[in-house]
């Protein structure tokens, strides 16, 4: 294990609707580590975005128990000055609607160059400029000068997420999280711009969180996954380990309901994902996705357990779990090595 | 995030109750303001027209030289005005008078404004084109001139001449929110999907599109009752609304551009001010908590 | 930007014309024609016949109305009945009046509404908000009239802080500075109360705007960048906010010819308005001709203004 | 036989512009599109957004005036609106991308589902009902969820209604525009499981639009690539993702994330080689406007764009 970054423990993020708290992330414990990709996967719903938005503390309305250390240091309670010392500048983030995420009002250049205003002050007006043109450079955007003075409105979808991306690594950030950075995209501009999140990474040695639905794009970019259910990350593995041997039901159903290679008939997994408010808090919060699991295969508590080094489940259902199309016996056996 | 939260929200009350409907009246019920308003505004229609329906109108304008002026007194509960008339039975039926055209000109203008909104929107290209170009012109248009001017130069004019005056000018309110909601609206996959299915345009418009802007439309035509009342008092205070016979509470707030009655005779033109405050009051608060049930956004948690 | 404006000015030009029919059709209907008021009642019909065709009163329409538009561009709008004078001269000095009451009132309805907009839609769901939001509701619920006449009970009556009626104070020279100090103060309460009511749409107009804006991703961006919560309203918020209100100029402007009509009624303050109504009252009808075609004129280039504004501040029109 | 031929299909869109609002160019969204669907088959439009992809769908079914260019439905001519008999647009249904906006929030599910059925057939109250209530069972909900108003329902559920809708009149062509975008992915296999199976029960054929190539790789039989409102390949879907001749069509299937993390490095590799060939060969592939060329065969069911030089 590398040196850790980011070290995210019981983090409880809630909600109010209505007269209660409900929480959208609930008891989630996570470690990113320098130059590392640590990918989390869910639907909607499943509290993804609510955790990197905890982190960032951009939630304006919501109620934040637990600890979040960046370098050691918790910013959960830290003074909204000192935050702002850190966002933008040690940490930052790659926003998913490239269209919306800017200000329609500024040009380009300018709203670069604030991030540099606010953590470089000391930058002199051509310094800053010079720098800005770098910036979009080496996210890949051609005529630099000419951009620099454009509005939004001017650029392509996929050049709006460059820049989105410029002014994220702006200040050469130790965390950078990129919250589905490739939804809005078609599928090339995907494949560069995730390219370029790639050689960013490795030439800045950050450690990045990747959000993302998509599990093509995690198989390819994480070097650990987290796979988030309901709130909960209910499995953790390095990516090689995730996709060759997933062991949680969730994760395992999730793999068979997307098109594959040589595969007839995809699997479908049961009922929907809750709302928040009607999220199961006791017991496995998965169970009621798998009901033809006997219920006695489930913890009381859920937990998770280490079945590998650095390998973790949530709930000891996964031990019983198959596939209702599959014979029972076979895949009890067949795929259980714990 | 916040968004979601709010979806999350909303998603839950919508589904308790289906209908959008249903929805603007729990809402309405649920704020106690506008609780209070619709039953006073209930109460004050009852009783205007109730009261109005025994009185005898002809005895309340007949001018009574020997009483000009009164004040207050058992004989006349707000006194009497410059021409002897009682002013409470003027209020009454001023009351009744201002809403009644409030409610007609409401209602035609609507009409109107609804129907060349939902065309215009909903055919988008050159007929929206053009009728927004109309649109926008008698929107500049300074509406109160002209329908000073068009109710000075009718010859036999009449209080059905005054609304289709009042009506002609304002309809573009309502008539602008209708098709920018339309043109929302038609762009979703439902109406293209009743294309397919092939339905006709005129049902897709009245049938399909409609029904989804009815909490707007509801909104948008209880807070134009409001301006539409407060309007006509005006053109009566002015001199231009009701004809000279039918009182109206614009012509008993008129009395007070006389400096002596305004100074001295707060009986005759303070009730009338106080009754157009309560009513349009009364109707905004509805409209205000019906479009802030209609708003998810300003939907009380 | 540019073929903006001028496709601007082009929708303006027929709004302008077909304005001007309007008003030339009124005319036609109004009872009454140029000699009417004019003419000896004792000369024989034969010779106001001849005066009639002399003057073009019996051409068809059409060429009426080009003679009274090359009229009107030439600064010639016709002759008062009552007054028996110009109306061009009539107006003048009305037109002056109406100006800087209408000047007089946009400055404070802005004075008024950005603050009060930018406090209620920051501070949303507060208590100062609450109270912003209730002076709104109360604004919107108040006629104009009634409002004016109770200022002026309340302040010209009863207190006697201002004046009652007229622009200025009879026996002043004009050129002095008591004259210019009378005709503030003789503005100030018609101003004030138009204002004060007036105002309620921008005010809620802004706060909504400011509450949308709140909401958006980019605010989002610029809080991870690190910018403090000042920055992010006054950089970001407010500019977004504040550029939507140029779009409300022109309405503005509509809203003020109803205001003054209203209000130099009830403070018999000597303006357009006043002139109008009396007009109308008197069937001078050269006068509300006059008077409607300027104030419709006005309406429209007040349009037309605000949207030249608009485009000259969002770069979303600008570049294209 | 070919259940539907499309041939030459043009659809522009005006641009207006300058100062009198005229029409000054086109946008050419779909600009000269030829292909033929079999009966049974399932026929995937592939392309990035903008590619036209849409809009010929649109155009099929009428919902998009065609500008140029003919389709023909069972060998009948419906280019023209006026053409198109009721028996032949009732033959021809669509399932729309968004669940969420295609069922008309204020009605109830029998009304949608019967919407169609009212327009064609004359049914009484009963078996109108009854119909209605075996369509459902046909997608699998329940029939007492007659009553139920859309937003009761979950996303997967809600496109099935929207299914159950398309087929109420026994079509032979079902025109799905994305049919699971905008859902989850544990709910698209839902989806795309069912409509798999209504196909093989009432012998549907499908044109299949999509920007997924996984999924449209999992549903479709022949495939065509769209861009900038061309053809630029079309083939079975073999040919497309074995052996993809166009460099676009490449560029594509190799920007598809591998779900395999072992993959990685060579997909980087291939990637990397592709965009390289990609910006070499880029002036062979297309014309001066950036355009495909008109396709060429070069197997008997596999169609390339390649400039006329061969």
């Amino acid at each position: 294990m590398g040196d850790k970054l980011l070290e995210i423990k019981n983090l409880i993020t809630s909600f109010r609707i209505g007269d209660h708290y409900y929480a959208a992330v609930d008891n989630v414990s996570l470690t990113v580590n320098k130059n590392e990709v640590l990918g989390i996967v869910g639907e909607s719903g499943s509290g993804k975005s609510a955790l990197a938005f905890s982190v960032m503390g951009l939630h304006t309305k919501a109620k934040i128990e637990g600890s979040i250390l960046f370098n050691g240091k918790d910013i959960v309670s830290l003074p909204k000055s000192e935050l702002n010392g850190l966002r933008g500048d040690d940490m930052s983030m790659i926003f998913q609607d490239p269209l919306t995420a800017l200000n329609p009002l500024m040009e380009i250049g300018a709203q670069i160059s604030e991030t540099l205003i606010l953590h470089r002050p000391q930058m002199s007006l051509k310094e800053r400029k010079d720098h800005v043109i770098e910036l979009l450079n080496m996210v890949g955007i051609p005529r630099p000068e000419y951009v620099y003075e454009q509005f939004p409105h001017e650029l392509s979808g996929g050049m709006r997420q460059r820049v989105i991306i410029a002014i994220a690594i702006a200040n050469r950030p130790e965390l950078l999280i990129a919250d589905e950075p490739t939804t809005a995209l078609d599928v090339t501009i995907q494949a560069q711009i995730l390219d370029l999140v790639r050689k960013l990474k490795s030439e800045m040695g950050s450690g990045v969180i990747l959000i993302t639905h998509d599990l093509g794009v995690v198989a390819e970019m994480a070097d650990r996954v987290a796979v988030m259910y309901a709130g909960q990350v209910v499995e953790i593995a390095d990516v090689q380990t995730l996709f060759n041997n997933p062991k949680h039901p969730y994760t395992r159903s999730l793999l068979n309901s997307v098109p594959a290679e040589g595969q007839d008939k995809l699997h479908v997994i049961q009922g929907i994902v809750p709302a928040l408010q009607n999220l199961p808090r006791e017991g496995c919060r998965f169970a009621e996705r798998i009901p033809w699991i006997e219920s006695n295969t489930h913890e009381k508590d859920p937990v998770l357990h280490e079945i590998s080094p650095g390998h973790f489940v949530r709930c000891t259902c996964y031990k019983h779990f198959y596939f209702p199309e599959e014979p029972k016996e076979a895949k009890v056996y067949g795929n259980t090595r714990g | 995030m916040e968004m979601n939260n709010m979806n999350m929200s909303s998603q839950q009350d919508s589904a308790k109750s289906p209908s959008g409907l249903k929805i603007l009246w729990r809402e309405l019920v649920r704020d106690k303001l506008a609780l209070v308003s619709l039953i006073l505004l209930i109460l004050i229609i009852v009783f205007v027209y109730g009261v109005s329906f025994i009185m005898d109108e002809k005895e309340i304008v007949k001018v009574d030289l020997f009483a000009i002026h009164e004040p207050p007194s058992e004989e006349f509960i707000l006194g009497t005005d410059y021409g002897g008339r009682d002013v409470f039975g003027q209020l009454i039926i001023g009351t009744r008078n201002s809403l009644s055209i409030g409610f007609i000109v409401t209602l035609l203008s609507g009409m109107i404004g609804i129907t060349f909104g939902l065309i215009a929107g909903f055919f988008g290209g050159h007929i929206d084109n053009v009728l927004m170009r109309i649109l926008d012109f008698f929107q500049v248009l300074p509406f109160i001139m002209l329908v000073i001017v068009f109710v000075s130069i009718v010859p036999n004019y009449t209080i059905l001449a005054f609304s289709l005056i009042f009506t002609a000018f304002s309809w573009m309110g309502i008539a602008r929110l209708i098709r920018s909601k339309a043109l929302q609206e038609k762009e979703l996959d439902y109406v293209q999907a009743s294309r397919t299915l092939g339905t006709s345009n005129f049902k897709i418009i009245f049938r399909e599109v409609m029904p989804n802007i009815s909490s707007l439309i509801i909104v948008t035509l209880t807070l134009n009752l409001a301006s539409n009342i407060g309007l006509e008092s005006g053109l009566s205070f002015l001199g231009f609304g009701f004809p000279e016979s039918t009182p109206s509470l614009g012509t008993l707030l008129s009395y007070a551009t006389n400096p002596q009655t305004l100074e001295h005779r707060w009986w005759i033109w303070v009730p009338a001010a106080v009754m157009i405050l309560v009513l349009m009051l009364a109707v905004r608060n509805v409209g205000e908590a019906l479009r802030r049930a209609t708003d998810a956004r300003q939907r009380r948690g | 930007m540019w073929k903006f404006i001028v496709r601007r000015l082009i929708i303006t030009f027929p709004q302008l014309i077909v304005l001007s029919i309007i008003i030339f059709l009124m005319a036609q209907a109004m009872p009454g024609d140029a000699l009417t008021g004019l003419v000896d009642p004792n000369i024989d019909r034969a010779a106001i016949e001849e005066q009639r065709e002399k003057l073009g009163l019996n051409d068809p329409w059409h060429i009426k109305y080009v003679d009274w538009i090359s009229g009107i561009f030439q600064g010639d709008l016709g002759q008062s009945f009552r007054y028996k004078m110009e109306v061009t001269e009539l107006v003048e000095q009305r037109m002056i009046n109406t100006f800087w009451l209408s000047v007089a009132t946009l400055i404070f309805t802005y004075i008024i509404a950005v603050p009060l907009g930018i406090i209620s839609g920051r501070y949303n769901d507060t208590l100062l908000d609450s109270s912003i939001t209730g002076y709104t509701y109360i604004g919107f619920a108040t006629p104009l009239f009634i409002f004016a006449l109770v200022m002026l009970w309340i302040f010209g009556y009863q207190l006697q802080w201002f004046p009652t009626g007229g622009s200025v104070a009879p026996g002043t020279e004009p050129g002095t500075i008591d004259y210019v100090m009378s005709k503030i103060n003789h503005l100030l309460l018609p101003a004030l109360s138009i204002a004060l009511i007036q105002t309620v749409s921008t005010v809620q107009y802004l706060r909504s705007e400011i509450v949308d804006t709140k909401q958006r991703d980019f605010v989002i961006t610029a809080r991870a960048k690190g910018a403090s919560e000042s920055r992010v309203y006054n950089r970001h918020i407010l500019r977004n906010s504040l550029l939507p209100i140029a779009a409300f100029f022109g309405y503005e402007i509509t809203m003020l010819i109803t205001g003054t009509i209203f209000v130099e009624q009830i403070f018999s303050f000597p303006g357009m308005g006043q002139l109008f109504i009396e007009s109308v009252l008197q069937r001078d009808f050269s006068v509300v001709n006059a008077v409607v075609l300027l104030f419709g004129a006005a309406a429209i280039l007040g349009a037309l203004i605000s949207d030249i504004i608009l485009s000259v501040v969002d770069p979303r029109i600008r570049i294209k | 036989m070919a259940i539907l031929e499309v041939e030459d299909l043009k659809i522009y869109f005006p641009i207006k512009a300058g100062i009198f609002n005229r029409t000054v160019d086109h946008i050419k969204a779909v600009d000269g599109v030829s292909f033929a669907i079999e009966e049974g088959k399932t026929y995937g439009l592939v392309g990035e957004s903008g590619s036209g992809k849409t809009t010929t769908g649109r155009g099929i079914i009428g919902l998009e005036h065609i500008t140029a260019g003919s389709v023909k439905f069972n060998g009948k001519d419906i280019t023209n609106k006026k053409k198109k008999t009721k028996a032949i647009s009732r033959d021809i249904q669509m399932i729309f991308q968004d669940p969420y906006s295609s069922l008309n929030p204020r009605k109830r599910v029998r009304d949608i589902i019967a919407e169609p059925l009212r327009n064609y057939e004359n049914l009484t109250k009963q078996e109108e009902k009854k119909r209605v209530q075996e369509l459902l069972e046909l997608v699998g909900l329940s029939p007492e969820s007659i009553l139920k108003y859309p937003h009761e329902f979950s996303g997967g559920q809600r496109q099935r209604i929207g299914i159950a809708r398309a087929i109420a009149l026994k079509p032979k062509l079902i025109i799905a525009d994305e049919p699971v975008s905008a859902l989850d992915v544990s709910v698209q296999a839902q989806v795309l499981n069912f409509m798999q199976d209504i196909q093989k029960e009432l012998g549907l054929t499908y044109l299949f639009i999509s920007h997924d190539l996984g999924i449209v790789k999992h549903m479709c039989d022949d495939i065509a690539i769209m861009y900038k409102g061309r053809y630029v390949e079309q083939g079975t879907k073999e040919e497309i993702f074995n052996h993809p001749q166009h460099i676009y069509t490449k560029r594509l299937v190799s920007a598809i994330p591998d779900i395999d993390p072992s993959n990685r490095e060579k997909l980087f590799q291939f990637r990397q080689e592709v965009q390289e060939e990609y910006d070499e060969s880029y002036n062979e592939y297309f014309d001066s406007e950036g355009l495909a060329y008109s396709l060429k065969p070069i197997s008997e069911t596999h169609l390339v764009a390649l400039p006329e030089k061969g």
